[in-house]
């Protein structure tokens, strides 16, 4: 019969209607700017750069490598190297990047570059609510913008910025192992010439 | 002379003009439409309210939507506008056309009638023009409706798209020369 | 009070563009449309001859124009589809080119 | 009664004030002012209402922002629309792209002229008023094809063409539905036609079987011929952009907005008038409120019916529209008018009203029975997404 569908989808669009008004957990719109759904842990846009301690151009965990330059998709990254090196989280001297540029309105929020960083440095925050007034400029994140502290990590992301730590502590022991091994081989070393030249002496 | 009836009569014909000479055929019928607003106010003036508003509706709502939209299927809008210069068909078209616009020009003005002078309130009731239908023009009303009818379903057969029906188009690529070459 | 000439006078000029149109087109669908123009033309003399009558009973006139104006859809319905079918067959509206029933 | 004795004293206290000469141009000025200004405060107001409602069908707030409980959206609205850049294609035509919004503008404002709003508040007597209204209804197809066609869009002559055909199609069961009305009043004026409903709830044609299913399909042309949801095709944004007005931007597209609501303010008023009793109270008792205040409160009531059949049902598909107006609806107002005469032929007595009662009935559920057991659709199996009937 012609009709009966209709009148059973009139019913359902008027308890809607009326339901909308008094029962609350019908509305799920939240007011934006004056209330906010706390954002999931997972939840992710744009990239930063993460560094250590509290000073940020010395703490800078990049070490302008350039890999997620090359593997950006829409290639929004753009890294110029400095001729200056300074000492990484190991105490090795190694670049540091005089220019770091992410435009973040050709950004797509991949997290490729997050994947293929080797140094833990480039990592997804969650702010999203930027605005300005002109298309090119604002919208291009210098290093001074994209630097945020491990600190901040961790507020934001805590599993994976614990999980990063803790990368970077077995890094740090297996860089600790390793010169412990140089150093004791040196010493070993050291000491056979020493003992060599000792022996040489003795049996002169 | 009657101010209103002048400037009406001129948009008239100005548009009657237009409509026959434009060279784009949609502001041919555009301009043809306005004319038929002209003629609907003329009946309007001369106190016929049935007849103007069925003139408006008729006219305006649904005899120029179907030359517009025979104009669109028909791709009309990329033809030559008029005969090719062609002195004999050009003299033709116009020495009629200019012969019978005199001759009713003479007509009109040797005529008694125009010296009438109409009733000053005229019953133009709905009920009366209803009455008169429904009475007197009662057999004319019914055959009139007969043939709306039958104008409607021939209009819509000679307009519907012929389809070939399954036998015969195997017929058709039979005949032709060009058909599948057997072995 | 005015006379009946400005409406034959109206009625004239009307009926002869018509003409002249249908003469000069080359456009079925625009000969149909002139015809419609000369139609009127004369529906116009019907209301104005109606409305001069001496008699204020008569509505002959206007019935005249009621049919007129039916008739006149119908004619512009089944021209314009016979002019859509002629279109369908020889991809011209021009009258001058069906000429196949010459002699 | 008072009200609009009122009004009519202080027009024509106005007129006199007028010099001689101008007297007629400043009356027809004075009648026709009050109808464009309700109108137009009108549009505003429902074009703020439909966005309330429709966010509350959908469980959404709607516009709040603007003003308390956003009662300033369509101040905002207007701004924007009138400072936006208006533009026309370079390839258009000018003129008749400039004419088209005005002249539908134009055709849905006369068509109020006609209907009577109280006792003797009627800007235009006419004796085929409703003649009139659907004559300068059929302007709007002519302006509908000027902006499609001007536009040299294919979307924009698409929209037209399809607007047009829909308007056509649905102006047959429109005016055939409210011939029965015509019928039983005897009149083509619509204020004959609302006396003829004097006297309360009761004389009102709705609650008669043929006013009944009259109302209904006049109801549902009207949604047709103002290209409302679900026949909202012509505008079809999903495949349209925005049907005829794809090329017009801001004063032009206002207007259009603007026109497509009139249009809808005069076919809601038209059918309180035809069916549901005009400008008269539904109890005697209560017409000590003036006229006007009841044409308004069925017209605003019909609105939000269409408000809420918009909330409720998706867009039609154009083939689908097309067979429901010729074969459901035309004969359906066939049927209906024969069940008219029936009732008229028994003096509206309870015979005629059972008799037209069962007439209507037996078409409505024979017809429909008829016509989906000959579309051959069936209920619809659910492949993969779960059936709601299982889990209801």
């Amino acid at each position: 019969m012609i009709g009966k569908g209709i009148a059973k989808g009139m019913v359902e669009t008027a308890r809607n209607l009326v339901g909308s008004y008094h029962e609350s957990e019908r509305m799920v719109t939240v007011e934006y700017p004056e209330q906010k759904i706390p954002a999931k842990e997972s939840a992710r846009n744009f990239p930063f750069l993460v560094y250590d301690g509290d000073d940020w151009q010395t703490g800078l965990r990049c070490v302008s490598c350039q890999i997620c330059e090359k593997e950006c998709p829409p290639q929004c990254i753009y890294i110029e190297k400095d001729t200056e090196k300074k000492p990484d989280f190991l105490g090795k001297p190694q670049f540091q990047p005089k220019i770091f540029d992410i435009d973040v309105s050709v950004c797509m929020g991949c997290q490729i570059c997050v994947e293929v960083c080797p140094f833990e440095s480039i990592r997804m925050d969650r702010e999203f609510e930027y605005a300005g007034t002109d298309r090119f400029n604002d919208m291009l994140f210098t290093k001074e913008n994209l630097a945020k502290s491990n600190s901040y990590y961790h507020q934001i992301h805590p599993t994976e910025a614990t999980e990063t730590d803790g990368i970077r502590e077995d890094k740090r022991q297996a860089h600790l192992l390793k010169e412990r091994a140089k150093a004791e081989k040196l010493a070993k070393a050291k000491k056979e010439a020493m003992e060599k030249k000792a022996g040489a002496s003795s049996t002169d | 002379m009657n101010l209103l009836l002048t400037i009406i009569a001129l948009i008239t014909l100005a548009s009657a003009v237009a409509a026959i000479c434009l060279r784009n055929l949609v502001h041919c019928v555009l301009c043809l439409t306005l004319s038929f607003a002209g003629i609907a106010l003329t009946y309007l003036e001369l106190s016929a309210e049935f007849v103007g508003f069925a003139q408006v509706m008729v006219y305006i709502g649904a005899v120029t939507i179907l030359v517009l939209f025979a104009l669109l299927m028909t791709r009309g809008g990329k033809e030559l506008h008029l005969r090719s210069w062609n002195p004999g068909h050009w003299l033709t078209g116009l020495g009629a056309g200019l012969g019978t616009l005199g001759v009713l020009l003479v007509g009109i003005f040797h005529s008694k009638l125009r010296e009438v002078t109409p009733l000053d309130t005229k019953d133009e009731s709905v009920h009366a023009l209803g009455n008169s239908l429904l009475d007197t023009y009662v057999l004319p009303m019914e055959a009139l409706a007969v043939l709306l009818t039958v104008a409607l379903i021939g209009a819509a057969l000679l307009a519907m798209p012929e389809r070939s029906r399954p036998g015969q188009t195997f017929r058709k690529v039979s005949s032709t020369k060009e058909g599948p070459v057997k072995d | 009070m005015h006379t009946l000439t400005p409406y034959l006078l109206l009625s004239a000029g009307l009926f002869c563009t018509g003409l002249i149109g249908v003469m000069l087109r080359r456009n079925a669908i625009i000969l149909l449309a002139s015809i419609e123009l000369m139609l009127n033309a004369a529906n116009i003399n019907f209301v104005a001859f109606w409305r001069f009558h001496p008699s204020s009973e008569d509505v002959s006139g206007l019935v005249m124009v009621l049919f007129t104006i039916a008739i006149a859809a119908a004619e512009a319905a089944v021209g314009l589809a016979l002019v859509i079918s002629i279109y369908r067959h020889y991809r011209t509206t021009n009258p001058d080119t069906l000429n196949e029933l010459k002699g | 009664m008072w009200f609009e004795e009122l009004l009519i004293s202080i027009k024509a206290s106005m007129v006199l004030l007028a010099p001689e000469m101008v007297r007629p141009l400043v009356s027809a000025l004075l009648s026709s002012m009050p109808i464009l200004m309700s109108f137009g405060g009108l549009f505003a107001m429902v074009t703020l209402l439909e966005r309330k409602m429709l966010g509350r069908i959908q469980n959404r707030l709607g516009p709040n922002r603007v003003g308390p409980f956003g009662l300033f959206q369509p101040v905002a609205d207007g701004i924007k629309m009138l400072t936006k850049e208006d533009i026309v294609p370079h390839s258009a035509d000018h003129l008749i792209h400039f004419l088209a919004p005005l002249i539908l503008l134009v055709s849905a404002m006369l068509g109020l002229s006609v209907i009577p709003f109280g006792q003797k508040l009627v800007a235009v007597e006419l004796e085929a008023g409703i003649l009139f209204f659907f004559a300068v209804g059929g302007a709007a197809e002519l302006a509908v094809f000027m902006a499609g066609w001007s536009s040299r869009n294919k979307y924009a002559l698409l929209g037209a063409l399809r607007a047009i055909a829909q308007m056509i199609s649905y102006e047959i069961p429109l005016i055939l539905s409210s011939i029965g009305v015509l019928m039983a009043a005897g009149s083509l004026s619509l204020v004959e036609v609302v006396q003829a409903q004097a006297g309360g709830m009761h004389a009102w044609y709705i609650w008669t079987p043929w006013g009944f299913l009259g109302c209904i399909l006049f109801l549902i042309a009207t949604l047709a011929e103002v290209n409302r949801s679900p026949f909202d095709i012509p505008e079809a944004e999903s495949e349209l952009i925005a049907g005829h007005m794809t090329e017009y931007s801001g004063f032009k597209y206002a207007v259009f907005f603007l026109a497509e609501f009139v249009a809808m303010f005069a076919m809601c008023a038209l059918t309180a008038t035809l069916f549901l009793g005009g400008y008269h109270a539904p109890l005697p008792i209560l017409s000590f409120i003036p006229g006007p205040f009841w044409l308004f409160l069925k017209l605003i009531l019909l609105v939000l019916l269409f408000i809420w059949i918009r909330g409720t049902m998706p867009r039609l598909r154009a083939d689908q529209l097309m067979e429901f107006a010729w074969k459901f609806m035309l004969p359906m107002s066939m049927a209906n008018l024969v069940a008219t005469g029936l009732w008229i032929a028994l003096d509206g007595g309870v015979l005629g009203w059972i008799l037209s009662a069962i007439l209507n009935g037996a078409a409505y559920f024979g017809w429909s029975h008829l016509l989906s057991r000959a579309s051959g659709v069936k209920p619809r199996v659910y492949q993969y997404a779960d059936d709601p009937q299982t889990h209801a």
